[in-house]
């Protein structure tokens, strides 16, 4: 299968700092692939290089293998299909829960047909199922920003996927959601990526080994191995920048 | 929602009612606080709803009105060069003028030349992201541009004195009493339109990306929304807004100078909005009459040191009203109504804890 | 040759203002976010600090010490300029801090009413001050004449400068105001008492507009509109520089200094100002956050 | 010892806690378990007093702290390690860490001890950069250093593993036992990884609905409850 | 119930009161207020001087004081106040020409009488305007001619960048190029403009023997204490000034302006019985550190005009007021001063005067008569084609 999303010796400095040195990564359709490194890796900043909210000083980042989108705006990117979830929950405070996802359909996002647009019954009804799939039907006319931490979260996944993503960007999805959430999502994570790609930055290790398939490691700004979590777990290096001692030995 | 409307259609059923219980002075008064009225709504829009804080909407005001202005200077002038060009030794009309000889292209370049301006200005800004306090003292120094050229380019532009003494708009006469009485409703008729225009447009579901460009213009990106063109947008609207209420303007006081879009007012038209209430498009109207009222009736009642107690409101409604006078109204309703169903359902509150 | 190295010093004389202007507003506005519409009337309580120093020496103290007022008042009206800054950020500013722009409508009202007040303390005309004999004159190099006054306030623009920095940059105190300034309530669950922060602050930055209106009773009228004249381009100023950034400040007021000078030689006074502003703003569209600007990724 | 004692507190009108006690002392690890949403941070956030109670009271050193300021409870020796890292932007590392410093009297603010660049070595490497420049996780670190340095009696974690890379966190866990257990310092931790908490802490309390459902120490039978009550 | 279509408001008060309203109209805040205030303090000195001594018309005038803020607007705004709500007899007011412009459309369309006691740069005489103080050839043609007499030929003006002093300067380079002078350069710059240095450059690069400064307003103190600074001293270029007076020269500080000059109608000094009386009164009413000047002078004599004029008209209707007014007269502090009933102006006595270090004039020259009022400058051949 050929890749979705391909980069290619993608490289970042920040004031003379390389954040990231040459990064390879491949992604295929409908795979989801986690990127774990230790702190400062640059896994947030390939994220940021990929959505177009950190601009690559070299290389480069290919969509379905033709369309470079390293110069693309972020809206122009999102407009491709592919998306991001940030780490800190990003809805829009003051607005419901019913409007967020509103804003979130899938739609023609020129400013002359937003201004036209009439919600169809089609998408109501596609709202209704998100809001039932994360668990907001009784919200939905909040303003969002009463929402709890962890609701936040799942009212942001829930925007992504109103867009019907080729390619989802989660970073960190998980963190400060308690067990049973976090569940959840995993779950949610492999319904999604039987429509999408899904890459994803996680530094749970049980998360990561109950729901990924292929891991990426990054350190120091490059892509250091690749493969399954139990491959990655045999790795001496691995080992000793990230897991450490006990995470490997088990 | 129905008595809402209600309230709107008799609001302004009352105002256009204006000349019959207002004296001549009063209503004149009034009709120039409505075209202020205008000006609110457009700041209401891109600072209530988008976020964006423009300190420079006298730029806007102003063109609209010299636009304006130009028609009506060349229609009392006769056919003969504007006096200020003669005391300045302007012995042809500059060809810029000439075309605002015509009263349909000078009121459509009242509305389009404020747009356009603030497009481009918009344009570049927004594009490269420049938001916050950046963007408002840019405007600022935007002001400073147009008011310091408007007054050195005096033989175009009638200098500090501005455009005044016009006799006919049309052929009427602007000092008769009936075309001012005519003037006052068609003003009261263009805010209920506007009005309408801007209601209709933050209902929209634009409007709800306006909203959220002024939450986190960022995350609106991730949306997949260009930011830049939605901000444009607004923003020029407002423009065309403050150069229709200057049209309103001046033909109704009958003079437009640089003293009208200077770095003052522009904070005032600013303030009009914070007053009334910047979240809420009738609050920007309610806003816009009130501080000026304020204005006329402490100027006239203590001409010495009225800027006190104008000072005096501003800092109360800001220190005590943070969402203005609308906003407070607001809160005072939702907490009565609250009041009024927890009385209802004690019980089941307390039980909900248990 | 004369006249170049005149227009440059006046370059930098007219930068050297306009920093002493910027250098409050550096720190109400470029580290605390405040937009204080009344910074322009603490210019004015200065000069008007400076003018009663003057009165007072003239009836109560021996004329031949009558000289010596200006020293006297250059620290009183930065006295002066700070307890207003302490008392407004008590009563208004510091429950304003969540909600910046709110702040510029409430000082606009402060603006008003210290115009007014001071109108009706002082009477609506300008007074006058005698600017003191030591500052009479200047130095001659090359046929140009570098007035005293200016040179002074090039040199006590620089110690203002200087200590600023020192005070900000390198002292607990100058870390202390950085922090509170970024994340009050963090800083004070460190232990830093925000309020005293806050306060100390505020009335330093109004303190500095107190010495700039002091420094400007020898080159400038004195009366109730003066800090009118020059707030819009304090603030441009900063915000050329880069918000939160003091060297860039400096950069940013000798520029505009610089280039208003030159284009005023050039063109005219008007033109010049309009060429200073049209400037600022298309720099601006290239370098966003100033000349040098403090940012960083998580200030997004 | 700290005491809470049956307080209220939330945010404008809505309370989050109803009516919450729970005790912790020096020298032992107190976790505050609970699902999302549940009013921890805002436990927390109260105890530091960057919320003011509405009722109730908090004990502190034998003496009543609830209506004292935060900089005031900070210099009494409570530390607070924000959800969310909080690190001081345009701040550089050295100059956050210096400002942790501020709890401690004047004559005792003498450098950073060294301890802290043992636990987090990334700091040192990193000592001159700005604050926001960091890694998520590296801002993490400096939020517990930052803390650490003013030598608390009483350290307020909330959630400090968020976002830290497995060795890290292992290390974190070692650096919190054997901070306890030098019997110099309590710590409050807030934590959603239940394993976690049980291997840190020597107590437990759950929170849920704004009060507090349940408490013990933390020993294997005490695990299966616990995990009962985080599940429904 | 009144409406708009319904003028009277209040019952005529002129008719059946026994008092009289007149408006006061000038700055009182704003950057104007520094120069506005004390007319708006001669005018009430005025009227109450006229009340002592039992009123016009036996009617008490009633003085209904408005602030025009220092925005045009806001003196047409409360113009028509006064005029349509309070039906004031007359208005006192205006400083700057752009206010008395603002104001002109609202006298015409509602036939009030302004009087305007500013020195001006003419080109304009309203039906329902009376000019109380100097149009250019009182003060300015004269002045210039004095100078190119004594102080040299060759000029370099300065002004406000605004209409007073372009249309003054205009006038002024008409007459040097026919009496004999040169011009070597000519500046503006914004009205509350302080920073000199670059213009002082210029100056001394260009060398004149004069500057004619028609500056306006603050940007006065930042010049002369720039000009001072830069070394150049009254007897190295002579600096003659139309808009500083006793009041301005408070505001520079007397030690940077001795030695210059200015050309008005009246100086503090002017040494006349009635102006001793008027300086004695003027203290006495708002403080012995107060100073009187030429517009304060103009609009003291304005008051007196008009009840002069009104008690010939017998009436205060605008109309006969107006009819009434050519050839009034009035003994004012700075001589007598006649009205114009052609073009509404007065007869004044022109006056150039040196600043002494107590702050006050030394008259230098006079006209020896008062010159008739020529706002048009029809009787000057080199004024031609101005306007
Ligand atoms: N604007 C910047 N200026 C300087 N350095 C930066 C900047 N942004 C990021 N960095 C550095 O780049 C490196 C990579 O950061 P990044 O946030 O991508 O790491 P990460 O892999 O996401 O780490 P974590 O797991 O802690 O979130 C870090 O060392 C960080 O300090
Ligand atoms: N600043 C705030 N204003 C209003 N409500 C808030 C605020 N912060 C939190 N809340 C609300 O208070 C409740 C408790 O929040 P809190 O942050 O204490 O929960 P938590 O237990 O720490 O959750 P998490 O595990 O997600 O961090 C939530 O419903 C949240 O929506
Ligand atoms: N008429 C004047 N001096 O403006
Ligand atoms: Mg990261
Ligand atoms: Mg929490």
């Amino acid at each position: 299968m050929q890749p979705i999303l391909s980069c290619r010796d993608v490289r970042v400095s920040f004031n003379g700092f390389q954040a990231l040195q040459g990064v390879d990564l491949e992604v295929k359709p409908q795979e989801v692939r986690f990127l774990i490194g230790p702190n400062g890796a640059g896994k947030t900043t390939l994220l940021d290089v990929i959505c177009g909210k950190t601009k690559a000083s070299d290389g480069d980042v290919l969509y379905r293998q033709v369309e470079n989108i390293r110069k693309l705006q972020e809206h122009e990117i999102v407009r491709l299909g592919i998306t991001r979830k940030f780490q800190a929950p990003s809805i829009f405070a003051n607005l419901t829960v019913w409007e967020n996802l509103e804003l979130s359909l899938k739609q023609e996002r020129g400013l002359w047909s937003v201004m036209r647009a009439k919600m169809t019954g089609e998408d109501k009804e596609k709202m209704e199922a998100m809001l039932s799939r994360i668990g907001l039907m009784d919200q939905r006319h909040q303003l969002a920003g009463m929402l709890a931490h962890g609701q936040k979260q799942w009212l942001e996944i829930g925007m992504q996927l109103m867009q019907d993503p080729e390619i989802l960007l989660l970073d960190e999805p998980i963190a400060g959601m308690s067990g049973t959430e976090r569940h959840k999502t995993g779950e949610l994570i492999h319904e999604i990526s039987t429509a999408c790609s899904v890459l994803i930055v996680e530094h749970d290790m049980e998360f990561v080994r109950n729901f990924s398939k292929q891991v990426t490691v990054m350190h120091e700004g490059k892509v250091l191995c690749e493969g399954t979590m139990s491959e990655i777990q045999q790795n001496e290096q691995v080992a000793e920048v990230y897991l450490g001692r006990r995470e490997s030995a088990c | 929602m129905d008595k809402k409307k209600l309230g709107y259609w008799l609001f302004f059923i009352a105002l256009f009612l204006g000349p019959l219980y207002l004296t001549e002075f009063r209503l004149a008064l009034m009709g120039k606080f409505l075209c202020f009225a205008i000006v609110a709504l457009g700041i209401c829009l891109i600072w209530g709803y988008t976020g964006i804080l423009s300190l420079g909407h006298g730029v806007y005001f102003g063109i609209g009105a010299y636009c304006t202005a130009m028609y009506l200077k060349l229609e009392s002038s006769n056919g003969q060069l504007p006096d200020f060009m003669e005391w300045s030794g302007v012995s042809a009309l500059p060809a810029f003028w000439i075309p605002f000889s015509n009263p349909v292209f000078a009121l459509a370049a009242s509305l389009i030349v404020p747009a356009l301006l603030a497009a481009m200005l918009g344009f570049l800004t927004f594009k490269n992201r420049i938001k916050g306090v950046y963007f408002s003292l840019i405007s600022q120094a935007v002001v400073v541009v147009f008011v310091t050229l408007f007054v050195a380019k005096q033989d175009w532009t009638g200098g500090t004195n501005g455009l005044t003494n016009f006799t006919t708009f049309l052929g009427f006469s602007l000092a008769s009493p009936l075309v001012q009485i005519a003037l006052y409703m068609l003003t009261v008729i263009i805010l209920g339109l506007s009005f309408t225009l801007a209601a209709r447009l933050t209902n929209s579901r634009a409007g709800r990306v306006l909203s959220a460009v002024r939450d986190g213009e960022n995350r609106v990106r991730f949306l997949g929304f260009n930011p830049t063109s939605y901000k444009v947008f607004v923003y020029s609207l407002s423009a065309a807004l403050a150069g229709l209420a200057g049209t309103l303007f001046v033909l109704q006081v009958g003079l437009i100078s640089p003293a009208m879009m200077g770095i003052i007012p522009s904070i005032e038209m600013v303030l009009w909005v914070a007053v009334g209430g910047r979240h809420s498009l009738i609050g920007a109207i309610l806003g816009a009459v009130i501080v000026n009222s304020a204005k006329s009736f402490f100027s006239e009642t203590y001409p010495d040191i009225w800027s006190i107690f104008l000072g005096l409101l501003f800092i109360i409604v800001v220190m005590f009203l943070p969402n203005g006078i609308v906003g407070a109204f607001e809160s005072w309703n939702e907490k009565r109504n609250k009041a009024k169903q927890k009385g209802g359902t004690a019980d089941a509150a307390d039980s909900v804890v248990s | 040759m004369a006249v170049v190295i005149t227009q440059l010093f006046n370059g930098i004389s007219l930068g050297s203002i306009l920093l002493l202007i910027a250098l409050g507003l550096a720190i109400t506005f470029g580290l605390m976010n405040v937009i204080n519409m009344a910074h322009g009337e603490f210019i004015m309580a200065g000069a008007y600090t400076t003018y009663v120093v003057q009165q007072a020496f003239s009836h109560y103290i021996p004329a031949s010490l009558f000289n010596y007022y200006y020293v006297a008042a250059i620290p009183l009206s930065f006295l002066i300029g700070a307890l207003l800054g302490f008392v407004l950020e008590k009563t208004l500013i510091r429950f304003l801090y969540h909600r910046p722009l709110d702040s510029l409508l409430a000082t606009w009202g402060v603006s008003l009413i210290l115009q007014q007040v001071a109108r009706s303390i002082f009477g609506a005309p300008n007074v006058a001050v005698t600017a003191p004999t030591w500052l009479d004159g200047g130095l001659t190099i090359a046929g140009a004449v570098l007035p005293y006054k200016r040179l002074f306030i090039i040199a006590l623009v620089t110690i203002c400068m200087v200590s600023l920095y020192l005070y900000l940059d390198k002292t607990a105190a100058g870390r202390k105001m950085r922090a509170v300034t970024m994340n009050r309530s963090m800083a004070s669950s460190l232990g830093v008492s925000t309020k005293k922060v806050d306060a100390t602050a505020f009335a330093i930055g109004s303190g500095l507009a107190g010495i700039a209106g002091c420094a400007l009773t020898v080159l400038g009228p004195i009366g109730s509109t003066i800090g009118t004249y020059y707030i819009v381009d304090a603030f441009m100023i900063v915000i050329l520089g880069g918000i939160g950034s003091l060297i860039g400040t400096v950069f940013g007021a000798l520029s505009v200094g610089m280039l208003g000078t030159i284009a005023e030689f050039w063109s005219g006074a008007s033109m010049a100002k309009v060429i200073v502003f049209v400037a600022i703003i298309a720099f601006l569209q290239f370098k966003p956050a100033g000349l040098l600007s403090a940012r960083t990724r998580s200030l997004e | 010892m700290l005491t809470v004692q049956s307080i209220r507190a939330g945010y404008d009108e809505s309370m989050v806690l109803n009516d919450v006690s729970i005790q912790a002392e020096i020298g032992k690890v107190t976790a505050v378990l609970g699902r999302n949403g549940v009013g921890k941070s805002t436990l927390i956030k109260t105890i530091a007093g960057l919320l003011k109670p509405a009722a109730g009271s908090i004990e502190w050193l034998n003496e009543n702290i609830e209506k004292k300021a935060p900089e005031l409870r900070a210099r009494s020796g409570i530390a607070y390690v924000p959800q969310g890292r909080e690190i001081f932007p345009s701040l550089t590392v050295e100059e956050n860490l210096l400002l942790g410093l501020e709890a401690l009297p004047k004559k005792e603010r003498n450098g950073l001890p060294d301890q802290v660049f043992e636990w987090f070595p990334v700091l040192r490497e990193m000592m001159h950069r700005k604050g926001g420049d960091l890694s998520g996780g590296q801002q993490q670190q400096l939020a517990i250093a930052r803390a650490i340095v003013g030598k608390p009696k009483m350290l307020l974690l909330d959630e400090p593993m968020e976002g830290i890379q497995p060795s890290i966190v292992q290390l974190i866990q070692d650096v919190i036992i054997e901070i306890a257990s030098s019997q110099e310092m309590g710590i409050i931790l807030v934590e959603h990884s239940l394993d976690l908490a049980f291997a840190c802490a020597d107590y437990y309390y759950i929170l849920d609905h704004g009060t507090i459902v349940g408490e013990g120490v933390t020993d294997t039978t005490h695990k299966d409850i616990v995990k009962q009550h985080l599940v429904v | 119930a009144s409406n708009a279509l319904n003028e009277e408001e209040d019952a005529p008060a002129a008719d059946t009161s026994d008092t009289v309203k007149v408006g006061v109209l000038h700055s009182l805040s704003g950057t104007m207020a520094i120069s506005e205030v004390s007319l708006r303090d001669a005018e009430l000195m005025a009227i109450e001087e006229i009340n002592a001594e039992g009123g016009v018309l036996g009617k008490q005038i009633e003085p209904v004081v408005e602030d025009g803020a220092s925005d045009w607007p806001t003196f047409a705004e409360k113009a028509k106040k006064l005029l349509q709500k309070d039906k004031v007899a007359t208005v006192f007011g205006g400083w700057t020409s752009a206010s008395r412009k603002a104001m002109l459309p609202v006298f015409e369309q509602n036939n009030g009488l302004l009087w305007y006691p500013v020195q001006y740069e003419g080109m304009e005489s309203s039906p329902n305007i009376f000019y109380t103080g100097a149009t250019t050839n009182q003060q300015i043609v004269p002045s210039v001619t004095w100078l190119l007499e004594n102080k040299g030929k060759s000029f370099f003006l300065i002004g406000s960048d605004y209409v007073f002093p372009r249309t003054a300067n205009k006038e002024i380079k008409a007459q040097l190029k026919a009496e004999g002078g040169t011009l070597v350069g000519e500046e503006y710059t914004p009205l509350g403009h302080t920073d000199y240095s670059t213009l002082i450059s210029k100056i001394k690069e260009e060398k004149p023997e004069v500057i004619y400064n028609t500056l306006n307003g603050d940007s006065n103190v930042a010049f002369f204490k720039q000009l001072k600074d830069a070394g150049i001293t009254a007897d190295d270029i002579t600096v003659l000034s139309v808009s500083i007076a006793e009041e301005e020269i408070r505001g520079i500080g007397t030690d940077i302006l001795t030695g210059h000059y200015a050309a008005w109608n009246y100086f503090q000094t002017t040494d006349t019985p009635e102006n001793e009386k008027f300086v004695a009164a003027y203290k006495e009413a708002y403080g012995d550190d107060r100073v009187t000047g030429d517009p304060i002078e103009a609009a003291y004599n304005a008051v007196y005009l008009w009840a002069a004029a009104v008690e010939k008209a017998e009436s205060f209707d605008v109309d006969a007021v107006k009819e009434a007014a050519g050839g009034i007269e009035f003994k004012a502090p700075g001589g007598t001063v006649t009205i114009d009933g052609d073009n509404q102006h007065t007869y004044k006595t022109v006056r150039v005067g040196e600043i002494q270090a107590d702050g006050q004039f030394k008259e230098v020259w006079n006209s020896g008569e008062p010159v008739k009022p020529d706002p048009y400058l029809e009787t000057y051949p080199w004024a031609e084609g101005l306007n």
